[in-house]
């Protein structure tokens, strides 16, 4: 019912001044806001804002697996559960996990991996609980990036952070960070990550229509953006620990 | 980092029990003390309506929904609000993923009925057309982080969402359910503010707001919904028993601290009132 | 559907002769009728008719306690199943147990636990079933009371019995023992349990409005009621013994 | 109490087995003999229908109720039944929580055909009105006591069900649906009176109404609903199998032990026939 | 919905030249065709189609039982998983086994088991999965004859094949191997199997009406046709022996 | 008979890889070879249009089912095509009975977003009327035999499904929705013939369609779908990554081996035309 009044999408995705109709240029982000250690009671744990996105990740482990016949003898495993609020979407989403969730759940989980040794973990898991309590695009790209942010807060050797990042079409113009709307009313969508150790793609999905060209440039202005991802991830994991330093123990929220 | 699945000790009990028969708490409460409650509201886009509650660390994100149907036949003219929670296994090793538990159901009830038996929701304000379309309410809990007394968090976020609530206007015109343009808010909505208080109980001591520690230890609890003035909800739970006279003691408790509390976080300042 | 022709509550919950609208007083109990030992095959068990209210329990246990990771070991657990029958209801309820029912188990559960010796029980567990074939009101109380009768027949110890009632206000009185449309058309309703080894109370709840000196008398009209629920279930336990010594293993239905 | 769920030792297979060769059965009974039925009508108030039936110690509680649908497109004019069956874990530790097993299923499903394929219904009776409105009627069993033998006690269970039905009569009026105040009763709705007869087989020997220490040593059922002269339905189940001339001898049986078992019920006095 | 165009059925399921609505005769067998050996991974798998029937079967076992606790120490289980696709009947079946998958699975179970040596394979399990891809009438009794086929080809010991068919009325005449069409339409059904090692019936079910006679005269023409599947049985198994013979290794498809 | 379920050995993943780098596969065939396909179509007479389609061993056999819904709002002349797919364990013991499965929802998905981007069926064509009744098609694959690389033979699979359907066609009338008596088939419907093409990738060695032993031992995959000119999905999966210039060479490899195979498979053979 609430499909009535809403989704009426605009017929042009950008303004006569030639911005993007949030006001962004084409390879501007939206305004991003991280921050680690929200969650006590986790081994790690981190909150990201990312336009109207918020997202929590939480990480559990290294810790015994349930159920048992999932551990494996000579590794340890990596679960993500990535979940949305019911409220956190336009129409109340059901409460019980969707296909979708399950989906999104393996591509995160896929493109963490790389960086784990999970061979140093023999039987054991871990467990990254992802919460998207607001949703406006991009949630997979915002869910895996705030992952990594977790996992590093939790102290797991990686190899790197990973970043992510959804790149599109709109109106037949190639741009980064799609908005929730320019996701649903533009032409195409890709949302893709990087793994900073060795500067590969980890999540790569595609959908619309693309020659090779529009493929190449796709790639190179996702690695601009997804530099700029990296920088403030790290500078969030290092003011963390300056502000630990600070008031030793001490949390913010 | 406390492990808290760890089977509390004996020796742990005893301690948090001999500080109690001091009257005093292991965070340095007064028994009849609540921890700091902080409160954001409307911080859900995507909601109709939303708070982001802490009461200490424990942490509970509430947002409204609303979908339009036909009203039940015996209340012709009055909408409907379901309450629900889920306790994220992100926010302790305490929750398990899966169906909801009965810690779950436990928590969305005691709230739904300390909004539900205070009035606070004017039904008939959710009313789109007699017999036809009336809104029905979501009003979903999301528990963040878990350091104990969930029901009580939820309770100030439960009303604190209803408060901030902006819901489209709708009207049955000729074509069907059109939109005004305009809002129902918090405003129109709410009534009363109940609160609900929530006690813990080991051997024989009583006190207000256990913390997570405290409740592991717990022998039982009991939940007191309160207005300005009247009981309206009570919820005892776990496997203890409670005098007659601490059940009148209880009583007169609830109404004292509520009215301080109500005082302290002074709910109406979230009201949403665009129109 | 049916609700169309049933649920027209009355205007008035009294009769012109002050009566309630089943002819009792103000603190009159509906007829009740208890019975010990009716289902074969368990371990305990006990039958209670209470007003239009027909619930039977059945105790398993001690036994293995499945699924095996429920088990503590220091302790007995007490689980309770409470259900209802379909066709116990107006509108049919759905064959699947639903949030309700699990809420009342639990209830049911946290007011027998404290009679127990669970500790006596290391590693098992004692499962109580009840089924409510017919509601009219006051189905947990009714459930609690014949749940401890069945306890009391499989001759598990127990501190003592606990026996329970639900009180209320209707048009604005006190009355004990509300039926099923004083549930539903009534101000007020206070469920509550005594266990009598140290006359405190184990199951409470509440929903109305009242002052603290409505709650005073809530506690004791309630307390009176339960004094003859007591007495009707040490009866009822007697009356069976009886039977069974005048007719050595028959057992009645 | 007999532990039930204790696997049947040879020897007691052996000991069932020799009587039945003797054609005597553990019970004092003969092999084409029924315990005793019991019956009860009515006594749920809130179902529109019931009935408290025991074969022996099996105990088996029916309910009806009702709902107002439309009709299947292919047979506008026709009310619908549903059968459904819980064998309760309060009534024996052989039965466990959850869904509906296969047990239940096939006790639901024998006796929903048991009842379809004897036109035992006048479904046509159920209509309101032609492509529009039609009761649906669910008639659920609860197994309260398990002795062996729930098919049986399931029939006549279901029958007597439904003769005591009282359903509120309902017209499509100007305003839709409206009640008139009378009922349809067990005496509209009733045309047949099928009974369902379930015999064992423990090697080469067949017996009528198996208890439930025959049952858990039985290889194989079959059941078969017949009507005052005619078979209805079969069911066989169980990992065995029957030679051509066992069927033909039960289906004589049948007919034969049903007639005479038909008079001593004599279910027509539970019909209902209030209007 | 698709209701409204399919569902209206033939006033008569004879022809006025006396045959059937496909032009058979009341004894006359649908077209059918069998071939084993179909599924690669599996112990043991047979293919039929039987009119517009259309039914896979593969057998996997003697292997390990999951859950553990179905495990019989003296004996093996066998389990059958009879599925419909969604697409095989007129209206779309949904995804999920409905109660009539289940109880078609126990009586196929109930009617392969006699022909199984299981004492001889104790904690361990037999499975049998049945997909019916395109349904028309009889799908039980196709699946048992194709079970029965895939498990010879397993190789797994047996004492006989088991072959089933149903016979029925049509506008009151006795007829075998009912279509789809006749089973919806007619009067009577009747599905039976026979064990040929003992000649006994081993699946058998009725629904419709009949007196002692018809049921005896049901008996003698099911027990024909019966004949000449079991015949088609043999020679299917044989001739795949032979295919393996000429060209080692090669299988049919 | 190979058991799929072992752990693929350390030895055995280096006997694979070997050969990759030599640019052979464990088959015979070189790394950008496809096995062989083959296609029969409309072969489930319930269904209206079905493939039944093997690549090497790989078997699945998909079919077409509708139903007659009411349009979304935002899009009210347009119908809905949904694809699921269901890994049976009757073709593999590496599938496992239960609902779906991570590795079935990937395959529904990727087959279902390599149709819907490259505008593959017309969906303007499923209306019936604007706003009231469109038609709702289901497009099920069931994974009949499992040798490997499900996603293109699913691909492969719907495409034909769909050339082959034939759906009767309706009109919204004075009563409600009829029947012409006509269909609708590949022939409106089918607009654009996509392809989806999957890679493994085993230590920096990439290579098209992977067969059950090579995705044992896979660190992961891609798959992209392309139409004669264009890249219309990418999905890549499994825990490894992809350097930039591997993933513009397997856009350029797609739409150049998808071009070959394009003509070889001639789908448009399979097109119903019936009206």
């Amino acid at each position: 019912m609430p499909l009535i009044i809403k989704d009426e999408y605009p017929e042009k995705l950008f303004r006569e001044d030639g911005k993007r109709l949030d006001g962004r240029e084409l390879n501007e982000l939206r305004p991003i806001k991280m921050e680690v250690g929200v969650i006590k009671s986790a081994d790690g744990s981190a909150y990201l804002e990312w336009g109207n996105n918020k997202v929590f990740a939480a990480v559990y482990g290294p810790r015994e697996v349930h159920p048992h016949h999932l551990a494996k003898p000579d590794r340890g495993i990596l679960r993500v559960f990535y979940r949305m609020a019911t409220y956190s979407v336009f129409d109340r989403k059901r409460p019980a996990p969707g296909r979708r969730e399950k989906e999104i759940s393996m591509i995160v989980s896929d493109c963490l991996e790389p960086i784990l040794f999970l061979e140093l973990y023999p039987g054991t898991s871990f467990e990254i609980f992802i919460e998207v309590v607001d949703a406006d695009g991009g949630t997979r790209c915002a869910s895996t990036t705030v992952a990594a942010l977790a996992l590093a807060d939790a102290g797991i050797p990686m190899k790197s952070l990973v970043s992510a990042i959804a790149v599109g079409k709109i109106d037949g113009k190639q741009v980064v960070d799609l908005s929730g709307i320019e996701d649903k009313a533009g032409d195409a969508d890709l949302p893709i990550a990087i793994t900073w150790y060795n500067e590969e793609i980890s999540l790569l999905q595609f959908d619309g229509e693309m020659d090779l060209d529009e493929m190449t440039k796709f790639l190179d202005i996702a690695k601009d953006a997804l530099s700029k991802i990296h920088q403030m991830q790290l500078v969030s994991l290092k003011s963390k620990y300056i502000t630990l330093k600070e008031g030793e123990g001490e949390k913010k929220r | 980092m406390m492990n808290v699945k760890r089977i509390v000790s004996r020796i742990e009990k005893n301690y948090i029990l001999s500080n109690l028969r001091k009257e005093e708490r292991i965070d340095g409460r007064g028994l009849w003390e609540y921890r700091k409650f902080s409160i954001e509201s409307d911080t859900i886009a995507s909601a109709e309506g939303s708070a982001d509650v802490t009461l200490g660390d424990t942490r509970i994100i509430t947002g409204l929904k609303y979908d339009i149907g036909t009203p039940f036949p015996d209340l012709p003219n009055e909408g409907v609000c379901t309450v629900m929670a889920e306790l994220l296994p992100l926010a302790s090793p305490l929750f398990e993923r899966g169906p909801p538990d009965e810690q779950s159901i436990e928590l969305a009830r005691v709230v739904d009925r300390g909004i539900r038996h205070a009035d606070c929701i004017q039904t008939q304000k959710l009313c789109i057309k007699e017999k036809e379309a009336v809104y029905i309410l979501f009003l979903d809990m999301y528990v963040i982080n878990h350091d104990g007394n969930l029901i009580d968090t939820g309770g100030v976020s439960a009303i604190t969402t209803l408060l901030s609530a902006h819901l489209p206007e709708g009207i049955i015109g000729d074509n069907g359910l059109e939109w005004t343009g305009k809002y129902l808010t918090g405003d129109d909505l709410v009534n009363e503010l109940p609160l609900v208080l929530t006690y813990g109980k080991i051997d024989d001591i009583i006190f207000l707001d256990p913390n997570l520690p405290e409740e592991l230890v717990c022998e039982g609890k009991i939940s007191i919904s309160v207005t300005e003035k009247k009981i309206t909800s009570i919820q005892k739970s776990g496997a203890t028993t409670f005098s007659i006279d601490d059940i009148k003691m209880l009583g007169k408790k609830s109404l004292e601290i509520s009215q301080k509390l109500r005082k302290e976080l002074n709910l109406l300042q979230y009201k949403t009132s665009i129109k």
